[in-house]
């Protein structure tokens, strides 16, 4: 299940749904992304993310699937937000479940990793009086790249 | 054709969607992106540093030598820093 | 910060304690650990989870202190059960939280690989009328020994 | 010396842990297990399959050569499977 939202989410009863009322699923794995108050050495007071509403949806969609494709996964979720945010604030949920963990932690990096690189988001970072947009990280490439042949699991 | 900016270069170019009727000769995301910032300063140096700006045309990923056609939607933008 | 419980434990609410009111916490990766209803192709009616009372939490304190020796780490959590379980319920989960998701993400897997073959439970299973326990698996000593070399991070 | 037993081993033993006062050359994990198993059929059958049990001292994982002295708790059990 992807969601694109602007409010903030429960990582506790989004994971709790995840698995809810299921006994084939062993391991779940997930990731949250948070807003920190230093970024870069700089001080962050907020964080906007911006998005592209309808290729953002479609490009997690996406995601999900090649993960699905790649993991015997029961369960997945990506929920990311836009709009803004403060420090302490979830930005991103990903999950994966299985009967096993392998899968499920290998999904999960795969999930986030693949999201950083290719989800359309842009980050807008209010500190010191001025905003700033956050450049994009060449450790983001290599660790999306890191997926590029199928990987174990 | 439905053109969209987002993050720092929808700053630049001072909008964030416009239509736009290019001449028949742009066919490709490159050339329209090239017709695109004669007129459009902000667009026109953001361009100047090549590999800065990436383009989807109807919500993919796009290279600079795909096609686009009227009725598209061409969107650019800075590389994704989201998650 | 470890837990050994007989109790069940909401992941939700264990997770959120580990980042709140935190805002130096950039990512929180996890894994939890449930009981199926069928493992190796056998029904399972309940599970029943035997341990070693203070080795167990000595070695689960050893973990997390490998864990913390290898990766920034800003906060780490493993909380494991004993006692009888029914399909469904937590067995195990494990948190790392970090600036950065590659600490957060290598940490959990590491985490969970390493309890896997370090701590002292053992598992019976309950189903189709008789209890047995369960084998060690040897694709658990090969990913506890992913880890024997400091990894990336 | 404090022994204890685990999981199936301590099914087989009978009991999950006992005092015990070896003679003065049981001096190692390896040497007390032999001792031990020769009033214990459970363990005696137990460890004539090699590497099927694990021993510790004093709460730390422990090899068959690992020395053993009055006051030592030591613990054998099959390998760990929770998780």
């Amino acid at each position: 299940m992807i969601r694109v939202q602007e409010k903030p989410f429960d990582v506790g009863a989004e994971l709790a749904a995840l698995s809810e009322g299921r006994t084939d699923i062993g391991a779940v794995a997930s990731f949250t992304g948070l807003v920190r108050d230093i970024a870069d050495e700089r001080s962050v007071g907020a964080l906007t993310l911006e998005h592209y509403p309808g290729m953002t949806e479609k490009k997690l969609a996406e995601i999900e699937e090649e993960a699905k494709r790649r993991w015997p996964l029961k369960a997945t979720l990506i929920i990311h937000r836009y709009g803004r945010m403060e420090p302490g604030e979830p930005i991103v949920l990903v999950a994966a479940a299985s009967k096993h963990r392998a899968a499920a932690l290998d999904a999960c990096a795969f999930l986030i990793d693949w999201l950083k690189t290719k989800a359309p988001f842009w980050k807008l970072e209010e500190g010191d009086g001025e905003a700033s947009w956050v450049d994009a990280r060449s450790s983001d490439d290599e660790a999306a790249a890191r997926w590029v042949p199928p990987a174990r699991g | 054709m439905n053109v969209k900016y987002f993050a720092w270069l929808r700053a630049k170019v001072g909008k964030g969607a416009e239509e736009v009727s290019p001449p028949e000769d742009v066919r490709t995301v490159g050339e329209l992106m090239t017709w695109l910032a004669h007129d459009r300063p902000g667009l026109a140096e953001a361009i100047a540093r090549p590999g800065v700006i990436r383009a989807a045309v109807n919500q993919d990923y796009a290279d600079p030598d795909h096609p686009v056609k009227p009725g598209d939607e061409v969107a650019f933008f800075p590389p994704v820093t989201g998650g």
